[in-house]
């Protein structure tokens, strides 16, 4: 039952991933390409939780707060670099 | 003076939070390098902040801490649900724009969360913040007013947030 | 449980892929620099999913991270250049 | 027209280098004898839980101070290259856009909580994945995160190389002590092994995973310093 | 999983490789080979995959009596934890002279250096 | 209660992956950068916290790091899409034809 549900989870992930992959590739522009960025490595972070709960290693998890912090760290690179800010 | 030595002893009681919320454990090998680390880093920082450092720890404050956090998490769900609405439905039903409210809180810590929050309910996202003034992107925007608008989207944060933090 | 991880890994080629080719046909240098940056980072979930998570976190704090933010303080030195295509 | 050609040619030719290499993939059941090696003799001989630390910092720590060695080199080039510019100044640059208020407070809430967590992950090294590399590139990020905040802020070159080199004759130092005291160069067991599993085991792999990961910090640091000071052309 | 990384890495190289030799813009070419470095390191992690195991990291569900029979190559991991860090020099250096480059003659497009060309 | 505990764990994840969809699903639809931002990344913050709180439901010894994960992701999430949505503001990203005022592009059109 839970591992149906689980199942359930990751394929929404899936189809999540799949539209905000087909905004990054359409753009049509930078800003959108930035946002479609933000939300797909938002929706990694959950790929990474379901990953260290499928391998049932809490070890993975570290990985999961690197990671928030780098795409978080991207976004504001770019922001500054559009508005010409460094 | 005075007010800097507490800044920067509220920053170091945060890290080691942190440390241990990190570390998962309060055995004394992690608990001492963890005091060293933190030490180090708010000694470098003086001008670090951190969640606590303008929270005015009165009883009154805790107590407005639980219940913001729960009318945060409300208003989180409801206007999320009200989203998915908007973005289920063929027509697309949007009248965006962005308004000016205006806000009382002076704290930079209160200002920041006050920000996050409106942003973090969709609906409704923080664009420039100046002065005593926030510009606010409305999705469904349900009036132009400056005083309308802040009642509908600052009101119901700012009550709580002007006891925590002032 | 574990069969997730098969269309996962799948998914993450496929993004790669679509990814990498943006980065090199993309309609601009900072897109193509953002493409590159997603790149290593779907990359670093599919080291995790190999079991690497050494790899893993040094490609998103090293490969894709400082790789980004260092592309990206060189365009901003060089903008104003009309020959960006 | 040739060159398009030429090169359609030789990807190509890789590609079907690799087809083959791909199609006549298969993988082990087993691990090869080396693997086994580092797989059961770590925990006993070393004791680091995380067995890839094991073989960055012991069994192939001189590959290590090489790596290090290189990013220092590095590091050096990219200073001297961007050496000559102009720097800037404050008056000559008003026209940048000022970082906005909530960042300016978001980044001095977040800065001191990131290098915090870039000190967990090279403190930890050896019992989690991460390591010096990874901690001190985290500890490059805060900085980062800094001088997007606030683009005219300066750092004191002579601190970072100070902390450079002060961390990489630490390194070596150590390396040294292994010579005299325990099996060679960079040997762990200056220390005690201590219980797997605990934050003070695995000798000296912690302290110098330390080091390494300052040194590492101060080196991305330095390269993103220097790239931020050099002039608008 | 292994195949699909290796075919994903493989590909990752080709694209990388037509990239850095078609494109003019210098920046583009060195995009072009940090894309190309992923997948070169994406291979060799594949190289260690083994099916069905775990991480080589020992933690209270690993014990150290286990691991000889559970873990994947730890190797390649570490020789890719090298190959990164030593990509980001290489990246970092390219850059500087890029920027050199730019600084110098005021242009980015490859064909505007025609020193060496003989 | 383990049992109870693992359905209602399985039950937040799906709810907060179903947010993830809507999150992708509203990146599709909207039609200009800043209702994508209030699209795109609100609904996945939510959706990415009640994963997490499913998986804590599924591993309660993970709590305190899916909490830090959490807590980490309520800071950097909307100041990220804060300051992305400025920087869209000013190189004047187009809007939705739909909006009907822009007081920020007002009051800076008055400054200057």
């Amino acid at each position: 039952m839970v591992d149906w549900l689980i199942y359930l989870a990751a394929s929404l992930a899936g189809v999540a991933f799949l539209l905000a992959l087909a905004r990054f590739i359409k753009g049509p522009k930078a800003t959108d390409r930035v946002v479609a960025f933000d939300v797909l490595t938002i929706i990694s972070i959950t790929g990474i939780v379901l990953v260290a709960l499928a391998e049932g290693r809490a070890i993975y998890l570290d990985v999961a707060l690197v990671y928030a912090l780098l795409s978080f760290l991207g976004v504001i690179v770019i922001a500054r670099y559009l508005e010409r800010g460094f | 003076m005075m007010r800097r030595l507490r800044d920067s002893l509220v920053l170091f009681a945060t890290l080691l939070l942190f440390w241990v919320m990190l570390m998962g454990s309060l055995a004394a090998d992690t608990l001492i390098v963890g005091v060293m680390a933190s030490l180090v880093i708010a000694l470098l920082f003086p001008d670090g902040l951190s969640f606590f450092t303008e929270f005015r720890a009165t009883p009154r404050a805790f107590l407005a801490g639980f219940l913001y956090y729960g009318y945060f998490l409300k208003e989180l769900v409801k206007s999320n649900l009200t989203l998915a609405a908007i973005v289920v439905s063929p027509s697309l039903p949007i009248d965006p724009g962005i308004v000016k409210v205006r806000t009382r809180l002076k704290s930079r810590m209160g200002r920041l969360m006050l920000a996050n929050s409106i942003t973090l309910t969709p609906g409704t996202l923080t664009v420039e913040l100046e002065g005593e003034w926030l510009y606010v992107h409305w999705v469904r925007m349900e009036s132009a007013d400056i005083d309308a608008a802040t009642a509908r989207i600052v009101a119901g944060f700012e009550h709580y947030l002007e006891v925590m933090y002032g | 449980m574990s069969t997730i991880m098969l269309p996962m890994a799948l998914l993450l080629a496929a993004a790669m892929i679509g990814a990498a080719l943006v980065a090199i046909r993309g309609d601009s240098v900072p897109i193509a620099m953002l493409a590159a940056g997603l790149v290593s980072l779907l990359a670093s979930v599919l080291f995790l999913l190999l079991a690497a998570p050494d790899v893993a976190m040094t490609e998103a704090a090293i490969g894709s991270g400082l790789t980004t933010f260092l592309f990206f303080f060189v365009l901003g030195r060089v903008r104003g250049d009309s020959k960006h295509d | 027209m040739i060159k398009r050609f030429t090169v359609l040619l030789l990807l190509a030719g890789v590609g079907t280098l690799f087809a083959g290499l791909l199609l006549g993939y298969s993988p082990d059941g087993e691990l090869n004898a080396t693997a086994r090696y580092y797989a059961d003799h770590t925990a006993p001989d070393i004791g680091a839980a995380n067995i890839v630390t094991a073989i960055i910092v012991t069994y192939r720590g001189l590959d290590t101070l090489g790596e290090v060695t290189v990013l220092f080199l590095t590091a050096a080039i990219v200073g001297l290259v961007l050496a000559r510019g102009r720097r800037r100044t404050r008056t000559e640059q008003r026209e940048l856009p000022p970082s906005g208020e909530l960042l300016t407070t978001g980044s001095r809430l977040l800065v001191p909580l990131i290098l915090l967590l870039g000190v967990y992950v090279f403190v930890n090294g050896h019992l989690t994945p991460g390591g010096g590399f990874q901690g001190g590139a985290i500890l490059a990020s805060a900085i980062l995160l800094m001088l997007l905040t606030d683009p005219l802020r300066r750092f004191s070159h002579r601190l970072i190389s100070a902390l450079e080199s002060t961390s990489g004759l630490v390194f070596v130092g150590i390396g040294l002590l292994g010579v005299f005291f325990a099996g060679g160069f960079l040997d762990n067991r200056i220390l005690p092994i201590g219980n797997l599993g605990s934050l003070f085991s695995a000798g000296v792999i912690p302290v110098i995973y330390s080091f390494i990961g300052l040194k590492v910090g101060a080196e991305f640091s330095s390269m993103l310093v220097s790239l931020s000071e050099t002039e608008d052309s | 999983m292994a195949h699909i990384a290796l075919a994903t890495g493989f590909i990752l190289i080709l694209i990388g490789l037509y990239g850095a030799l078609t494109n003019r813009n210098i920046l583009r070419m060195i995009v072009s080979f940090t894309v190309a470095d992923t997948g070169v390191n994406l291979v060799i992690v594949a190289v260690g995959y083994l099916r069905g195991r775990t991480a080589p990291i020992l933690d209270a569900t690993l014990p150290a009596a286990e691991a000889a029979a559970r873990i994947i190559d730890p190797v390649p991991q570490a020789l890719v934890l090298t190959a990164i860090v030593i990509g980001v020099g290489i990246t970092a250096l390219m850059l500087a002279y890029a920027y050199k480059l730019h600084e110098t003659k005021g242009s980015l497009d490859i064909a505007d250096y025609r020193e060496l060309k003989w | 209660m383990g049992a109870i505990l693992d359905i209602i764990g399985g039950l937040l994840m799906v709810a907060g992956t179903a947010f993830l969809l809507l999150g992708g699903l509203g990146l599709i639809r909207m039609p200009d950068v800043y209702n994508r931002i209030q699209a795109g990344t609100k609904a996945t913050t939510l959706g990415t916290l009640l994963t997490l709180a499913g998986v804590a439901c599924l591993r309660p010894e993970w709590l305190l790091k899916l909490l830090l994960i959490g807590f980490f992701m309520l800071f950097t999430n909307p100041l990220s899409s804060q300051v992305l949505a400025r920087a869209a503001h000013r190189i004047g990203e187009d809007k939705a034809p739909a909006t009907r005022i822009d007081r920020l592009a007002e009051d800076l059109g008055d400054k200057s």
